[in-house]
């Protein structure tokens, strides 16, 4: 990781002091554990800022969306996606980007790491594949493939899918994972099943759109759900209305959606939003053998009309 | 414990279609409760929130004068989700009024001095109750000369107009009216832009004379250096704020310019105190 | 979603093909109305404190 | 006042015992993390916890509130005229809430019990509550209680102090509220107030000290509004900021709501939901002007709300306990400690 860093910070300083870009985003140290915060750097100087970790799990491409200037970005597997789908959906210029490619090992979910010491973190340190967690009860060390959020076990596209340059030498794409256990678990339920299911996993909200908010995807100026006229969704955080804001919000990230991973990362309730887009996600791939974010050249399935596509379900 | 939410009700006595492009409604309220009307003890310059069940509320100055007694007037612009609908209901509909809101311009400041309104477009309503209220017999003795300067881009845009006409006529109230522009060959008044006429025909600014600015954003922008021309101080310049709101009693957050409240605090300041003030309005 | 398969149908009917669409919707709510008022996601009045 | 004793054995019995005469809320866990919520017949406070991931507020000032309820049927003599929804429920006690959540309600109480207007929602729950606090013998890394004008063992705004230790709880009375509902659970082992008040100071140095973090206030009042509000380093604060609600929801002392009216049929509620600062739509004018219309504007508003407004507007200190949960759920790390220091130290020499 330390690699990484400084590679990023050569190429971030270099890019600045030839005045290719006129800032850099990436991210700086967090001032808790397992956290970094999404930083602008914009002279040389700052860019001694810049880390990498694997707790730079936050989507930067969220901070592209019609932006004006030259940027460089710092980009994982996901926020390569991402970029991509924000080019294709005109939100940036391909022209407007240098992305400095970052072949991702997995992100670390803070959450598993708290469990696995059962409360208080004081320091997470990383060694390879060893991560060793320092709290008030002690020192614990764990492997990180046992801490890594859902989405990054799940991930087929570690390395960048687009890059001016890369920090690394690709890393080994994982394979034989299965990324569709869960959504077809509940594919399986009955009807008052699956109503039962969705009741419980979304009772927790409480309607912060933090999860819409750090979706690069949710870019919309005005959200469906602060519309109101008509209004669509009512504004409290009733059962009904908690769950067709995230019923809409999956649906609008068909085909676009990356597994990310940010919307669950951001969620303060721990709510695992992913099953609703990973369900469009497998959709995507079954019915138009789609996958987001892999090519600039390929238009997305719900932008395109082709005679093949399935039509079944019309009747 | 008194809930500063509860709506009056009120019953809907008059709609009155004010100007030409029909989005600006006179509603005229009379209290289901003659008791409450009362309890609405209010000054000119205040607001209220109409309320329409279904909808929600919205802040609306006062148009009528306390002078006038039996019922409460507010001039509306169709804008949003609420004053659409007050703009279908009709005369006979119930729906409520909670108030009065907010401060008031500053009756005791202006008493014994010369007072220049200036207003723009339908930011008219709280300068009639003004106008109104210090034009009453009881009330008249009580302030020097008094200036009125209102535009709107055309004669079918002027609001109130048969009481302008009115005050035209008398002698005790300087009225300068004027429009954008008019294809009227009978058009009897101005045409031009209100700073411009300001400029030429305000009394200078000294101690015992106060300006009231109500108007688009547009408009008070090139007023201001008109009144500073003028020698206005801006302890001297009054203007009335809008922001989005919803108690309207300073508790739900979200009208603050700095500390204060534009709701409860406000709506009326003095140019001095919003020049040290975050611009948020 | 948990929304009863038959609650939501497609159809693809031509400005031309009238008959079929009086035969569409009739299936249609007869099949609803076969399945009863829906329960699920349905407010009645908002939950509040 | 005095300091009861509560043995373990007893805490279950008298929790029971308390719920014949008050709603009981405190904390419980859910998923992987705690939050209050009112207890059902049998169960029991978990009071294992560091802090829970919601504060306390909405037991006095719910997420979602029914304010009035209306009629749309005309052949009803009442139609479109609000009512008051009755208010049916009788006192309740909050048991395990920490001293900055209770310190909060003194700082919100500023805002909804004002001498011009009451709110009557947030007012009368507030007077129907009895706040049983439990000091923090380990607090978080991320609390900053002590330099926010409390502390672990703090005593403001609670009717009863819980000090656990070892197999009991020493329950410091504060209020007669407080020695009501001690009462009322059948807690009545008085214990040596003299001796008792000792054990607890010694904790309380224990856990005074273990707070690790700390802001600097002292500047704040002093400052300039208008040069803070247009220092350089907002662009720098807001920059990584997404604009969502979490701070606000989770923050013990973030008041603002919205009014939202909802109609199913011929009946209507008007109700009030939690609104946040941090939303666009919060301050959008009908005509589509936003006086607060970037992020930066929206994310200088909350701290400038806490930090600097309330304390000009109060001369009572900053609108934050302490209390961290911001810190630790931020998505994308934004430090209040941080932000504080910074707007503190704004435009001094550095020493």
């Amino acid at each position: 990781m330390l690699q990484y860093q400084d590679k990023i910070q050569a190429i971030a300083a270099r890019l600045l002091k030839e005045c290719k870009v006129d800032l850099v985003i990436g991210f700086r140290r967090g001032t808790v554990p397992m956290m970094n915060e999404p930083y602008v750097a914009r002279t040389a100087e700052q860019t001694t800022n810049l880390i990498w970790d694997s707790h730079c799990g936050i989507n930067l491409t969220n901070y592209l969306t019609d932006r004006k200037e030259k940027i460089g970005i710092v980009a994982k597997g996901c926020d390569s996606r991402n970029i991509v789908t924000h080019i294709l959906e005109n939100k940036i210029e391909r022209d407007q980007l240098y992305i400095i490619g970052v072949p991702c090992q997995g992100m670390v979910d803070k959450r598993k790491i708290a469990q696995a010491v059962n409360g208080a973190v004081d320091q997470v340190i990383e060694n390879g594949n060893e991560i060793t967690i320092k709290g008030p009860a002690g020192d614990k060390t764990v492997t990180k493939a046992d801490v890594l959020q859902n989405n990054c076990s799940l991930c087929k596209h570690r390395n960048p899918t687009i890059h001016d340059e890369m920090v690394a030498e690709p890393v080994a794409e994982q394979t034989d994972i299965d990324a569709y256990e869960s959504v077809r678990a509940i594919e399986a339920m009955d009807i008052d099943a699956k109503r039962a299911y969705f009741e419980k996993l979304l009772e927790p909200c409480i309607r912060c759109y933090a999860c819409r908010n750090a979706c690069p995807l949710c870019y919309c100026p005005t959200c469906f759900v602060d519309e109101h006229r008509p209004q669509w969704v009512g504004k409290s955080t009733d059962p009904v209305d908690n769950m067709t804001f995230h019923f809409l919000r999956a649906y609008h990230c068909a085909g676009r959606c990356t597994d990310c991973g940010a919307c669950e990362r951001a969620c303060p309730v721990g709510i695992k939003v992913r099953i609703f887009t990973k369900k469009l996600e497998k959709d995507c791939l079954e019915l138009f053998g789609w996958e987001a974010g892999l090519s600039l050249d390929t238009r997305p399935p719900l932008d395109v009309y082709r005679p093949e596509d399935p039509d079944d379900f019309i009747k | 414990m008194e809930n500063p939410y509860l709506p009056y009700p009120v019953r809907i006595d008059e709609v009155i279609t004010e100007t030409e492009d029909k989005n600006l409604k006179t509603f005229k309220f009379v209290f289901l409760n003659e008791s409450d009307e009362t309890k609405f003890a209010y000054r000119a310059g205040q607001f209220a929130e109409l309320s329409v069940t279904g909808k929600g509320e919205i802040p609306i100055g006062i148009a009528s004068s306390p002078t006038e007694k039996g019922f409460v007037k507010f001039t509306v612009n169709k804008v949003g989700l609420v004053s659409s609908e007050l703009h279908n209901m009709q005369a006979g509909d119930i729906m409520g009024i909670r108030g009065p809101l907010g401060n008031s311009y500053p009756w005791d400041v202006l008493e014994g001095k010369n007072v220049v309104i200036i207003g723009g477009g339908f930011a008219f309503t709280t300068l009639r109750s003004s106008i109104i209220h210090m034009l009453h017999p009881d009330n008249r003795a009580k302030f020097g000369d008094i200036h009125v300067f209102y535009g709107a881009r055309t004669p079918g845009m002027l609001l109130y107009r048969d009481e302008l006409a009115a005050w035209e006529q008398r002698d005790d109230i300087n009225v300068h009216i004027t429009v954008d522009s008019t294809d009227d060959p009978n058009w009897k008044y101005n045409v031009g832009l209100i700073p411009p006429l300001a400029e030429e025909k305000a009394p200078p600014g000294d101690a015992d004379t106060y300006a009231i600015v109500c108007g688009p954003p547009i408009m008070i922008k090139f007023t201001q250096p008109v009144l500073d021309n003028l020698g206005y101080d801006h302890d001297h310049i009054i203007m009335s704020l809008e922001n989005r709101m919803k108690c309207g009693i300073g508790m739900c957050g979200r009208c603050n310019i700095g500390k204060d409240f534009v709701c409860k605090d406000g709506p009326v300041f003095t140019l001095a105190e919003i020049n040290t003030r975050p611009k948020e309005y | 979603m948990g929304i009863e398969p038959g609650r939501l149908q497609f159809s693809w009917i031509s400005s031309a093909e009238s008959t079929k669409f009086v035969d569409v919707v009739n299936q249609v709510t007869d099949a609803i109305k076969a399945l009863g008022p829906n329960r699920y996601l349905v407010k009645n009045q908002a939950k509040v404190a | 006042m005095k300091t009861i004793t509560i043995e373990m054995s007893q805490w279950a019995a008298g929790i029971a015992k308390l719920k014949d005469a008050y709603r009981v809320w405190s904390p419980v866990r859910e998923n992987d993390y705690h939050v209050f919520k009112e207890l059902n017949k049998d169960a029991l406070p978990d009071l294992d916890f560091s802090n829970t991931r919601l504060s306390a507020k909405q037991a006095i000032y719910p997420q979602t509130q029914k304010m009035f309820e209306y009629t749309l049927d005309e052949s009803r003599p009442d139609h479109h005229i609000m009512h008051e929804a009755p208010d049916t429920t009788g006192p309740q006690a909050v048991i395990g809430i920490r001293p900055c959540d209770a310190a909060a309600f003194l700082l919100v109480q500023k805002n909804f019990n004002t001498p011009q207007y009451k709110d009557p929602y947030w007012v009368k729950a507030y007077e129907k509550t009895t706040l049983v606090g439990l000091a923090c013998n380990n607090p978080c890394s991320t609390c900053f209680c002590t330099s926010a004008g409390g502390g672990p063992f703090d005593e403001k705004g609670l009717d009863v102090l819980l000090v656990a230790d070892k197999d009991q709880y020493l329950a410091k009375v504060l209020t007669d509220k407080g020695a009501k509902l001690l009462d009322a659970a059948g807690f009545k082992d008085e214990a040596d107030a003299a001796g008792a008040q000792v054990t607890i100071d010694a904790l309380r140095e224990k856990a005074d000290a273990a707070i690790n973090s700390e802001i600097a206030t002292d500047q704040l009042g002093a400052q300039e509004t208008l040069t803070l509000y247009d220092a350089p380093f907002w662009e720098e604060v807001a920059f990584a900021c997404i604009n969502c609600g979490t701070c606000t929801y989770l923050c013990p002392t973030c008041w603002c709501f919205d009014i939202q009216d909802e109609v199913r049929g011929h009946n209507g509620v008007r109700m009030r939901n939690w609104d946040s600062c941090m939303f666009p739509l919060f301050t959008l004018h009908g005509s589509g002007h936003n006086p607060r219309d970037t992020k930066i504007h929206r994310v200088r508003q909350r701290f400038m709300h806490k930090l600097k407004y309330f304390v000009d507007k109060y001369d009572d200190g900053i609108q934050c306990t302490g209390c961290g949960r911001c810190v630790r759920a931020c998505p994308v790390n934004i430090d209040i400690r941080n932000v504080c220091n910074q707007m503190n130290r704004f435009g001094t020499c550095p020493a």
